[in-house]
């Protein structure tokens, strides 16, 4: 009854000269291609090249603008210093946008988190090393809650964040009472709380210990993301995430790793940004959430996911120190300034949307 | 010209400090000076105040002139800034504690509040039926906010309990506090906020002219402008216009440019003897005065006409 | 008669008001490739995913060589040894063809780079992807680092089917893996199945293609209507039978009701 | 030579008894449901329930917590007034997130056109009506820059916006010299810019112009979406861009009217914006870009585009006002408004998520 | 010798260093099927995708009818009397059968209510979709309003076609359309493929399903490494020479080589 071939297992008659098919490799000749042409293939292999060539290219033409004052050590040193928090919660916006997320919390966080550091170790007596363990419990807290938002709510982080960051800043000035802790009451109580505000002078370049802070925080996230299995999963999860769920990976957990990692980064973030400001301000940073995100899109992380290193965020947030800091040394108004940082993104991201659309 | 001065405002949205960047300009200009100017994007931005001195010891000035976005947050960068031979005054907001800077030249802002306060008692006379709405700034107690309040609910006769802190007042004349980020649209919900609570209000304390002005739509487009009394603070040049035209009661006038082109001269000073300002006596600032405006004025409170105030304002 | 390596009985999954899976029992045994046939939407995928456990199943019971077994993730699943090859592949498209191989399942260093530091073994995983790529004779991929999404249609059946057979899994399922290849690709497909076989791992093959599953199934389970309406053998059937069966347009009798 | 069955063409032997296939169509017997089951499967079917069921709920409880002075008709109209700014821009902010888009500054090209259109009719004697005309040329113009960055650039629309929305805030600055234009100058010159102050008595009620200019706008954008060929190719486009371009779809041109359109509700926010604060303020407003978008979530539109009413929106708006207004009343502090804000937003997301996962 | 319908010659398109078609020739004739076969990537796709507008070509002239056309958009193609079903079917989820069968070419309602008023005149489209839909003997589809999204992968392919059928098309082309459908799915939309092909409306048929195309084709293009090798007629070649030519195990001779 059998109209099949099955002894042999041949395959279809027709199947039967495929042993004799073509088995090269298709080419095809190239055009020959001109410089931008072959610029922009290089830099698609090396997509991270594009924010170091940019912030160079900037540093570039602020020394030449501004001249001495902009181009000195104790200039640079400060610009790094400058951005060492925002830097940092760049690094933490970063974890979550490779997972094709985005944290509007980030910030709200980190204030929540200096403030509680500060009210513990400073007004209640709390020894402060117990005050900066609750900060970061407090902020591995505060991320897990947007991770169980996004997990197990489904919400799409987006939403997640926008609430929480209500959330988060209404508990900040509750708890802070809307005051500022003074940089003498620390002193006096908490010293170890402006830790990172220490500085060691190299020449004229002062960097301080929050610069430091940034440059291992980025360092440590960038051999977990490279070198772990997490971080593979990370990217597997941004990139696609139903696939990395079949793939075999518990990708909800993952996420919350992420979002409580993404967290205590905040918490770190906290503690640098006591060093820096030298008090505890519930007002200060309102507007860190948009200047991570800022970082993290100039120095070329998707913000679909899965694509693009976190060191680009390093970057990305120095490139905006650099265009501040010399835009304020060449005399151009806050506002100007603004509207130069509007362009900057716009023109940072096109240039890597460029780079992009090559096939490799 | 060698010597460089800054100018650190809060921001650049707020007319006031776009006047006192003018007048410390004109001042600097004429005391043969550069001036590099900086603003927060928002008012409590602090980082971007901070990076503004670190830039003002970088591009090597000889003073700062700061309105501190937090009176207590930039007194670790204002310290560094004076260890590097800086002259440091604070304009308009002190810094808290006040040494924080090296001089502080700012209204009485408790006075202000105080002017205000006192002449809508007596302009009411009996004070026991009033209904006071507070229109104040933000969630975030900054100090020009509660001192004004506090100022103005003292010179009205309120218990103001704790004189740094607001809406912590017990008195059942007191509708309620509202907050109007300082601009029409704030004020004017607000008022209609507190207006809900109890529409007889019938005294309004703003923080500022916008929020004055905010408010006062607000009365009018339920036809109430004229049963409640509105005072502010600032006396800018729109804010006086407002006092001329009605809409305002009184208003307590500020001196930015005056505040401004003392404090380049002070730098001047400093940087050709090194001498530092000296504090008005019994205060722990240079007052710069405060004047009320107001076309109904009462007996014993010293005014100028809305008139007067015009050739002033902000002068 | 021996263990079969899967079985399961009276599975029900149900999406909202479809019912995907209706009762429905399944078995496999050692060594076999077992086909499953049905029309669209009859619940091939459903049983699948219930045996991997990408989807938690409403009722029903699954034992994996005997044991019963309830995975609430694929990666238990794949930990169990049921390694699956789905519709859509489950690759990462950005990422390298080894980072592909070895999702879920990387391995670390030695010494404290790899149980304190985590360090990923780039090197040892590189060689071991190229080694089983080579082995089941898809060497036409020259560079093992770069993305999945530079790959062929083939080329990517071809890696996601390697990482399914190279991990000492005891079962291979494979959901319609020649649908979007060309003649000479769905061929090197079949003979990889059957190379996989000929070392002992059994197989679940979902297709449409009647002349492939005849030529490469040990045993058709015909689905329809989120059951098993019966199990027959490709040499005792034609194609047209099982068509009639599978449609509705014939009943069966006498089929081989269970393995 | 041939293996065929050309001439008969009744494909492979096994086809052949396909014609005596079953033709029924699949069934299976339900269980019997819980009430909340049954609803849950009710509002799936009408997702644009929610949000109008949490708003009814909303004023319920309100009303019962605050009691009369939240009931009144006078309450209830002011609060439509206080949201008409904010849900004119939720209006502009659904057109984008429809899209599959998000758009960062709708509030900060109001605030520019009122102040542009204030400018030039209050300062530089231009007729009021040709200033308004300006400021409508103007925002459509910003608008169609936002969707020409999005669809020839091809940058992602939260990119675009981030930028550009610092671009118009500078420029809003720069031409309001940070000045306010006072209500008496306004009335002087230009009266029509306030019209939509103006308000209707209805007993205790009062109806703005700007209230019913707020739900004229969300029905003629309710008629356009629904009614209209264009609208059905929005919805297409925010479902799958690329489905839809193969489909026939100039999906670029109709993404940069989609923008443009939203520019141009931008501009009419900015008239109605002047009626409702009484004067031009360059400060205020600052939040409304987030504000807008919080009201187009809690309306339920997903951010993911292609699915939910534009009438979401509308009662998104209204619930927060709702949410403010009844919280006041009830004496609740800013700082807890703010708070329950955030929750608020993350329950009605996880509602509407919790509705959408049934299968119809 | 008829006019061809459509009549493609010296077709180039680059993506980035991949060459999808290499000079490419094609032709169709009035009133034929003609399939295109040929290995993944060979450039099937890429080719009608030049033809119906989808991407824009580099080099090369398509006419169609002995026009010249050069389609910026699919909707120009589409206009021009070209409907394409994509792979990826371009329907849009969440829009009902209706709105997808008439998006991108809507009625409006008569009057000012549609020309002033642009409103869209549902009921009309309901019914013409209606009368397409059981034209096609798909009349299993129940309710015309609901979502694309809850239809089986074979009633999407059925909306696909009836859409592409529907609007008076001068050609219809079809990449892939039975690759994920059973064999009774299959063999409704070869049945459709007749059916439309009997109302002379003339058919391009991409396929790697070989009998399928050797039962409907009235000639095969063969494509390889982005180029026409051959065209050949069903009747006069078998499977396996076909298979042999698309993958290169042979070379044609006395091929047909232009219609
Ligand atoms: N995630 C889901 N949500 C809702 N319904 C689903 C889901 N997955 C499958 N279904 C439904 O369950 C039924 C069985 O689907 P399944 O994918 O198992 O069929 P199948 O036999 O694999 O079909 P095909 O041959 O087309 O792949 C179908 O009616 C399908 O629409
Ligand atoms: N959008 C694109 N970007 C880059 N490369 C592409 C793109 N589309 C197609 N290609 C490449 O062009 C070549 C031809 O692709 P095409 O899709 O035309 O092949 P095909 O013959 O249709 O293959 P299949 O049978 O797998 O559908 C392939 O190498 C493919 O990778
Ligand atoms: O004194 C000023 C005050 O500090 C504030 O922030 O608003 C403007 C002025 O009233
Ligand atoms: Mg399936
Ligand atoms: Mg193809």
């Amino acid at each position: 009854m059998s109209d099949t071939t099955q002894p042999t297992r041949k395959g279809q008659e027709f199947e039967q000269t495929l042993d004799a098919s073509d088995k090269t490799v298709a080419s095809f000749e190239h055009e020959s291609r001109g410089f931008v042409d072959r610029l922009q293939h290089a830099l698609h292999s090396n997509p991270t090249l594009v924010p170091v060539i940019v912030l160079i290219g900037a540093v570039a033409v602020f020394g030449l603008i501004a001249g001495g004052k902009f181009f000195s050590a104790f200039n640079l040193s400060l610009i790094i210093q400058q951005v060492s928090i925002i830097g940092i919660l760049a690094a933490a916006q970063s974890l979550i946008v490779l997972t094709a997320g985005i944290d509007l919390s980030v910030a709200a966080i980190m204030v929540l988190m200096a403030v509680i550091a500060g009210n513990l170790s400073v007004y209640m007596g709390v020894p402060p090393v117990l005050g900066l363990l609750a900060s970061f419990v407090g902020g591995t807290a505060a991320g897990l809650m947007n991770g169980l938002l996004v997990t197990r709510v489904k919400l799409p982080p987006f939403i997640t964040t926008l609430g929480t960051w209500s959330i988060f800043y209404a508990l900040n000035l509750w708890l802070s009472g809307a005051q500022s802790i003074r940089s003498q009451d620390i002193d006096a109580n908490a010293s170890i709380l402006k830790f990172f505000g220490n500085n060691i002078a190299l020449g004229g370049a002062r960097i301080t210990y929050g610069s430091i802070l940034m440059v291992a925080v980025f360092a440590v996230l960038w051999y977990m993301l490279n070198k772990t299995a997490w971080g593979r999963h990370v990217y597997a999860i941004g990139d696609d995430k139903d696939s990395a769920e079949l793939a075999g990976i518990r990708t909800d957990r993952t996420l919350l790793s992420v979002y409580a990692l993404s967290g205590f980064v905040c918490a770190i973030a906290a503690w640098a940004s006591i060093g820096r400001v030298g008090s505890i301000s519930p007002q200060a940073f309102y507007e860190g959430n948009l200047q991570s995100i800022t970082a993290v899109v100039i120095g070329g992380i998707s913000l679909f996911g899965g694509r693009g290193s976190i060191m680009g965020a390093l970057f990305g947030a120095l490139i905006v120190g650099v265009f501040q800091s010399g835009l304020r040394l060449a005399g151009v108004d806050v506002l100007w300034q603004v509207f130069a940082i509007g362009w900057l993104i716009i023109f940072a991201v096109a240039i890597d949307q460029w780079i992009r659309k090559v096939s490799a | 010209a060698d010597t460089t001065a800054c100018l650190i405002t809060k921001t650049d949205t707020n007319p006031f400090f776009v006047k006192m960047k003018e007048g410390a300009s004109a001042a600097a200009a004429e005391n043969g000076i550069d001036l590099n100017t900086f603003a927060g994007k928002i008012d409590g931005d602090v980082e971007t105040q901070i990076a503004a001195v670190e830039s003002c010891i970088a591009a090597g000035a000889k003073g700062i002139l700061i309105t501190p976005s937090d009176s207590r947050a930039l007194a670790p960068v204002v310290g560094q800034a004076r260890d590097a031979g800086l002259l440091v005054i604070a304009l308009d907001t002190p810094f808290e504690p006040a040494e924080t800077a090296d001089a502080t030249f700012a209204t009485d802002n408790f006075l202000a509040g105080e002017l205000i306060g006192q002449w809508a008692a007596a302009t009411m006379g009996d004070t026991s039926e009033a209904k006071i709405a507070l229109l104040d700034l933000n969630p975030s107690q900054i100090s020009v906010d509660y001192l004004r309040d506090n100022g103005f609910l003292q010179g009205f006769g309120v218990d103001i309990k704790d004189p740094t802190k607001m809406g912590d007042e017990d008195d059942a004349r007191i509708v309620g506090n509202d907050v109007t980020n300082g601009n029409e649209e704030g004020g004017r919900t607000a008022m209609e906020n507190l207006l809900q609570k109890d529409s007889g209000v019938n005294v309004v304390y703003t923080i500022n002219e916008p929020a004055a002005a905010g408010a006062y739509e607000a009365l009018k487009s339920v036809g109430l402008e004229d049963q409640a009394l509105i005072v502010s603070v600032d006396g800018g040049c729109p804010g006086v216009q407002n006092v001329a035209d009605g809409v305002i009661g009184a208003t307590s006038m500020q001196f930015p440019l005056l505040m401004a082109s003392k404090g380049i001269e002070a730098i001047k000073a400093y940087a050709e003897t090194g001498e530092k300002p000296q504090n008005t006596d019994g205060l722990d600032f240079v007052n710069t005065g405060v004047e009320l405006v107001t076309d109904a004025p009462v007996e014993g409170i010293p005014s100028i006409t809305s008139e007067e105030a015009l050739g002033k304002c902000w002068g | 008669m021996t263990q079969p390596v899967i079985k399961a009985r009276g599975l029900v999954k149900r999406y909202g008001k479809v019912t995907a899976l209706d009762h429905c029992d399944f078995d496999l045994m050692p060594g076999e490739i077992v086909a499953v046939i049905g029309d669209n939407g009859a619940g091939k995928s459903s049983l699948i995913k219930a045996i991997s456990g990408a989807v938690s199943i409403d009722a029903g019971t699954i034992e994996l060589e005997g044991k019963p077994i309830s995975f609430s993730s694929p990666l238990e699943a794949q930990d169990a040894g049921i390694a699956t090859v789905y519709q859509t592949l489950a690759l990462s498209p950005a990422l390298s063809i080894v980072d592909n191989m070895f999702m879920g399942r990387e391995i670390r260093k030695e010494g404290i780079a790899g149980s304190v530091f985590r360090a990923l073994d780039h090197a040892k995983m590189r060689e071991i992807a190229r080694e089983k790529l080579s082995e089941l004779g898809l060497m036409t991929i020259q560079n093992i680092d770069q993305p999945v999404e530079t790959l062929s249609g083939g080329q990517r059946q071809g890696v996601a089917v390697a990482r399914a057979a190279a991990f000492g899994s005891k079962v291979i399922i494979l959901d319609e893996p020649t649908a979007a290849l060309g003649v000479k690709e769905s061929r090197r497909v079949l003979e990889l199945i059957l190379d996989v076989r000929s070392r002992g791992i059994p197989i679940i093959l979902i297709s449409h293609n009647m002349p492939h599953v005849f030529e490469v199934a040990d045993k058709i389970h015909i689905h329809r209507l989120g059951k098993r309406l019966c199990v027959i053998d490709p040499k005792e059937y034609s194609m047209s039978d099982a068509v009639a069966f599978m449609t509705g347009a014939k009943l069966p009798e006498g089929a081989v009701e269970a393995a």
